[in-house]
């Protein structure tokens, strides 16, 4: 579906070293694939090459049918199919209003008004502001323009989108509802995520699996098994979750089952604990 | 961010007060314009290179692809000094000596441009900007300036993100979209920059602002020896290149 | 000598900045970090990327912009350090050049600039708000960035006169190679200049 | 040491909502006060309030010997004892160079020159950045420019450090090692701090007493109690937190004694399950 091949980058600051070299990846349709490891790790980096705002050193990015051309048309189908949203929401949100904002894309893709108002209605509908589009960008709330900026990226229809630390900022009840949004996204369009994050615990919970990354891939595979391995955690600089660790001490004390999985959120370890 | 400032941060030079480095570039600059270009501005010129690659330790590649954008100005202003119009022999002809004069200039801009290179590859503005006052700036002056040179690294690193995110939703497919895409990207700039002061303002006033920046500047003692030995060179490159004139 | 002269010739206008800007600052000592935030944007304004005719891409002057936005007194003082740190930190212009690149761009294109703004402005005033305001952003920034590299030609052309026909000829050269590029891009830097000022309006 | 006693606030755009009304808060010498709650439910006003950066509608902040005078002899004394830490960096780093903005604090309280180049190197060497004074700001990473800013705080050596999301956008290697900084910080000069977080598993684990706020307090007391109570933590609109619950689970599998505090960290967790 999307794919990493051979990847190096460079930033081009005076003979700095690369970034990661000769790193591959591939992201399977309709997954969340978690990426973690450390700032400096390369994470970011990862994204944008994979979203096509940063061009391999070395290496290409392919779509199912084969690497993208390094020219402009390559580029302008790379972005098509997959979206990248940053953190900040502010770096993504330069027009006065919300439908404003949200119409960018679709109006590049070069779509016409009426079919652009469409993807506008539905992507706000997706991201459950419908009510918010006529407001005025600058007077949402942080929460608010983070959906916002998540129904620009929508609005092109991509195949993948690529969230960079989507989280981040939200308060608990904030993280709660938008993850809810986006697993209604993926249900109901078969979206494809590849997701950064330093949550280590809403990785185990949320992400079919994870890729733990420090200039280079430290391990990958399912979010279960390579989350529960304190050392992998170790060399990417990241710190043991409570899920596995919870998990553990409940077999480990015969309140767990051998194949049983563990609880992944305090509420389900409440629950089970009350049952 | 910047090639030329993150380069100076990293200059073995960095710790060599501005003054002396000023002198050196500077009297060098002089050099490069006021002596005859042959020898004067190639001996400036070699100078300048041997002092950036050796003790300054500037990297080559860097210094050259700053370099190009103005080398590409010079040559091109150079080129219209090969022609001249409205002469006996037609609208358009190629003026006499013009090679020569087009090459001189070209010589003595370079140069020029290697010394006022060679000093900013060297020499952090957080380090020059606070001793402005001494040169007697007015201070609030130097503050604003001091303020923008800070900002700009803030505005600049969000200038790029929203020029990415713009470029990622397609914002560069056409011309159309292009101009689109540029002009919301200075509006966003614009309101973020003033957003960035209003917080900053907020940000100083719990640290006791009450309308002067004044911060502690390292005290790197200047010696009237090191800025007669930087002035050194250039007198030399000046004898030097008058005695090759008057020899030949 | 011409850089000099360059220098002698801006000065005035700077100096008549500076003075302005020190009496602002004094007046309220907020205005700093304004001030700050004005000029930062002035240096990534005419750092930013603009559509080119050939395909390639250039850099706008912004000084339109700065001079609507800040007036010309304030916009000598922020174009002169843009130029001071475009030089230092891009190596973009000459500081041997900068007297005279002050002139051309931080003294003659904010004021013909802001002169054309006001001029449009008033003789369409009886134009609805936004054609009027469109029309005199677009041709305020557009002239002063065809008046900033015409006064460059000018100002090359008094340094390099041409051998026959002197300084007339050499103007007609620079002119000629300035204007192969430079009318597209003034004409996209004020179509930007428009884009921008009417996103400002709505915030 | 430092309280604040009926207070309220209005944010003077027309008509709006008072943040909250009548609030009482103390804060107690030498704890860590966590502060939690949603967004928008006052915790930055609050500790705008308490630092003097925000002056109350009604109500008035004290100090140990009684409230503070809204003049500018007031402020300026409240000022001295308690620094606010802004949650972005940038919004307090107004200097090309670390040393120079560091000493920016020291020397608006009238230090002179020596006395502040002092207190500019011990509060760079109780950040552990020493090595920093002379590299440029905008070319440290986000957890550098973070370190840098508190040192900024520090160097006026305020009795009461107010942080507004210290650990926000920091990686958890980075998060460990700042949690560290600051409680050497706490050791070595008794320093109080009053800590806004989203994270309910760091102020369990850090904070002595929490207060949660949403448009007034919901609940106040000892971190492990409070955090503990489901129902406060909805009414905050929070989530539960990993260590309480971990607690009552083992407690009711008979794997953790009544009186015996349950582990705080997932290391922890872990080295008890294997010991």
């Amino acid at each position: 579906m999307l794919a990493g091949q051979g990847l190096s980058y460079v930033y081009d600051s005076n003979g700095s070293e690369p970034v990661f070299t000769s790193l591959d990846v591939e992201v399977h349709a309709g997954e969340v694939l978690g990426v973690l490891g450390p700032n400096g790790g390369g994470k970011t980096t990862l994204l944008r090459l994979l979203s096509g705002s940063l061009t391999p050193t070395t290496g290409a990015v392919a779509l199912a049918e084969g690497p993208v051309k390094a020219n402009r048309r390559g580029l302008s189908e790379l972005r098509r199919r997959v979206q990248l949203v940053f953190q900040d929401p502010d770096d993504q949100l330069f027009s006065a209003s919300v439908a404003q904002d949200v119409s960018f894309g679709p109006l590049n893709q070069g779509l016409a008004t009426e079919q652009a108002r469409e993807r506008v209605a539905w992507a706000l509908a997706a991201l459950g502001i419908t009510d918010l589009a006529d407001h005025p960008t600058h007077l949402l709330s942080y929460g608010q323009r983070k959906r916002v900026a998540l129904a620009g990226a929508v609005a092109i229809r991509p195949q993948v989108l690529i969230l960079d630390e989507p989280t981040a900022g939200l308060d608990p009840a904030g993280v709660e509802s938008l993850l809810e949004t986006l697993e209604e996204l993926r249900a109901s369009s078969g979206t494809t995520f590849v997701v950064s994050t330093h949550d280590v615990d809403l990785a185990y919970r949320w992400a079919d699996r994870v890729l733990l990354l420090h200039r280079g891939i430290v391990g990958a595979g399912p979010a279960r098994t390579i989350l529960a391995d304190a050392d992998l955690l170790a060399a990417a600089q990241l710190r043991p979750a409570w899920g596995p660790a919870v998990a553990q001490a409940l077999r480990a004390g015969g309140l767990l089952a051998e194949g049983e999985p563990g609880p992944v959120t305090p509420e389900e370890l409440a629950r089970r604990t009350v049952g | 961010m910047l090639r030329i400032d993150a380069a100076a941060y990293r200059s073995p030079w960095r710790r060599l007060h501005p003054a002396v480095k000023a002198t050196f570039c500077g009297g060098l600059a002089v050099c490069a314009l006021a002596l005859p270009p042959w020898p004067g501005a190639a001996i400036t010129a070699l100078v300048v290179l041997v002092a950036a690659f050796g003790p300054a330790r500037v990297a080559p590649r860097t210094f050259a692809r700053s370099a190009r954008a103005p080398l590409l100005f010079i040559l091109t202003g150079a080129a219209t000094l090969l022609v001249s119009v409205g002469g006996p022999e037609g609208l358009v002809a190629w003026a006499p000596g013009g090679w020569q004069r087009a090459a001189e200039i070209s010589g003595r801009a370079a140069a020029a441009l290697s010394c006022q290179l060679l000093f900013a590859f060297t020499t952090p503005l957080a380090e020059v900007l606070p001793r402005l006052v001494r040169l007697g700036l007015p201070p609030a002056l130097v503050e604003v300036t001091s303020l923008i040179y800070r900002m700009l690294f803030v505005i600049l690193d969000t200038a790029h993100r929203v020029h990415t995110a713009q470029a990622g939703r397609l914002g560069h497919e056409t011309w159309r979209s292009w101009i689109r895409s540029v002009g919301s990207l200075g509006a966003a700039i614009f309101v973020r920059s003033f957003d960035r002061a209003r917080r900053m303002q907020q940000g100083l006033a719990g640290r006791g602002y009450t309308g002067d920046l004044t911060v502690l500047v390292d005290a790197t003692p200047l010696r009237a020896a090191s800025v007669a030995v930087a002035a050194l060179p250039p007198l030399l490159v000046a004898a030097i290149a008058l005695t090759w004139r008057m020899m030949g | 000598m011409h850089a000099v002269a360059w220098t002698v010739a801006a000065a005035p206008f700077v100096v008549h900045g500076v003075y302005s800007l020190t009496r602002t600052v004094r007046a309220d000592p907020d205005s700093k970090l304004l001030l700050g935030a004005a000029g930062a944007f002035c240096f990534v304004l005419s750092a930013l990327k603009i559509p080119s005719v050939t395909g390639s891409s250039a850099h706008p002057t912004g000084t339109g912009l700065g001079a609507i936005l800040f007036r010309p007194p304030i916009m000598a003082v922020l174009g002169t350090i843009t130029l001071l740190f475009q030089a230092l930190l891009l190596a973009h212009g000459g500081l041997t050049t900068l007297g005279a690149n002050v002139f051309s761009m931080a003294v003659v294109g904010p004021w013909v600039g802001y002169g054309a703004y006001r001029l449009t402005r008033s003789a369409t005033a009886s134009m609805g708000e936004t054609s009027s305001l469109s029309l005199a952003v677009f041709f305020g920034a557009t002239l002063a960035s065809l008046s900033t590299y015409s006064v460059t030609s000018l100002q090359l052309a008094l340094a390099f006169p041409d051998p026959t026909s002197g300084f007339p000829g050499a103007f007609a050269k620079f002119a000629a190679i300035f204007s192969l590029t430079q009318i597209p891009i003034a004409v996209i830097e004020g179509l930007v200049t428009v884009v921008i000022v009417r996103l400002l309006m709505q915030v």
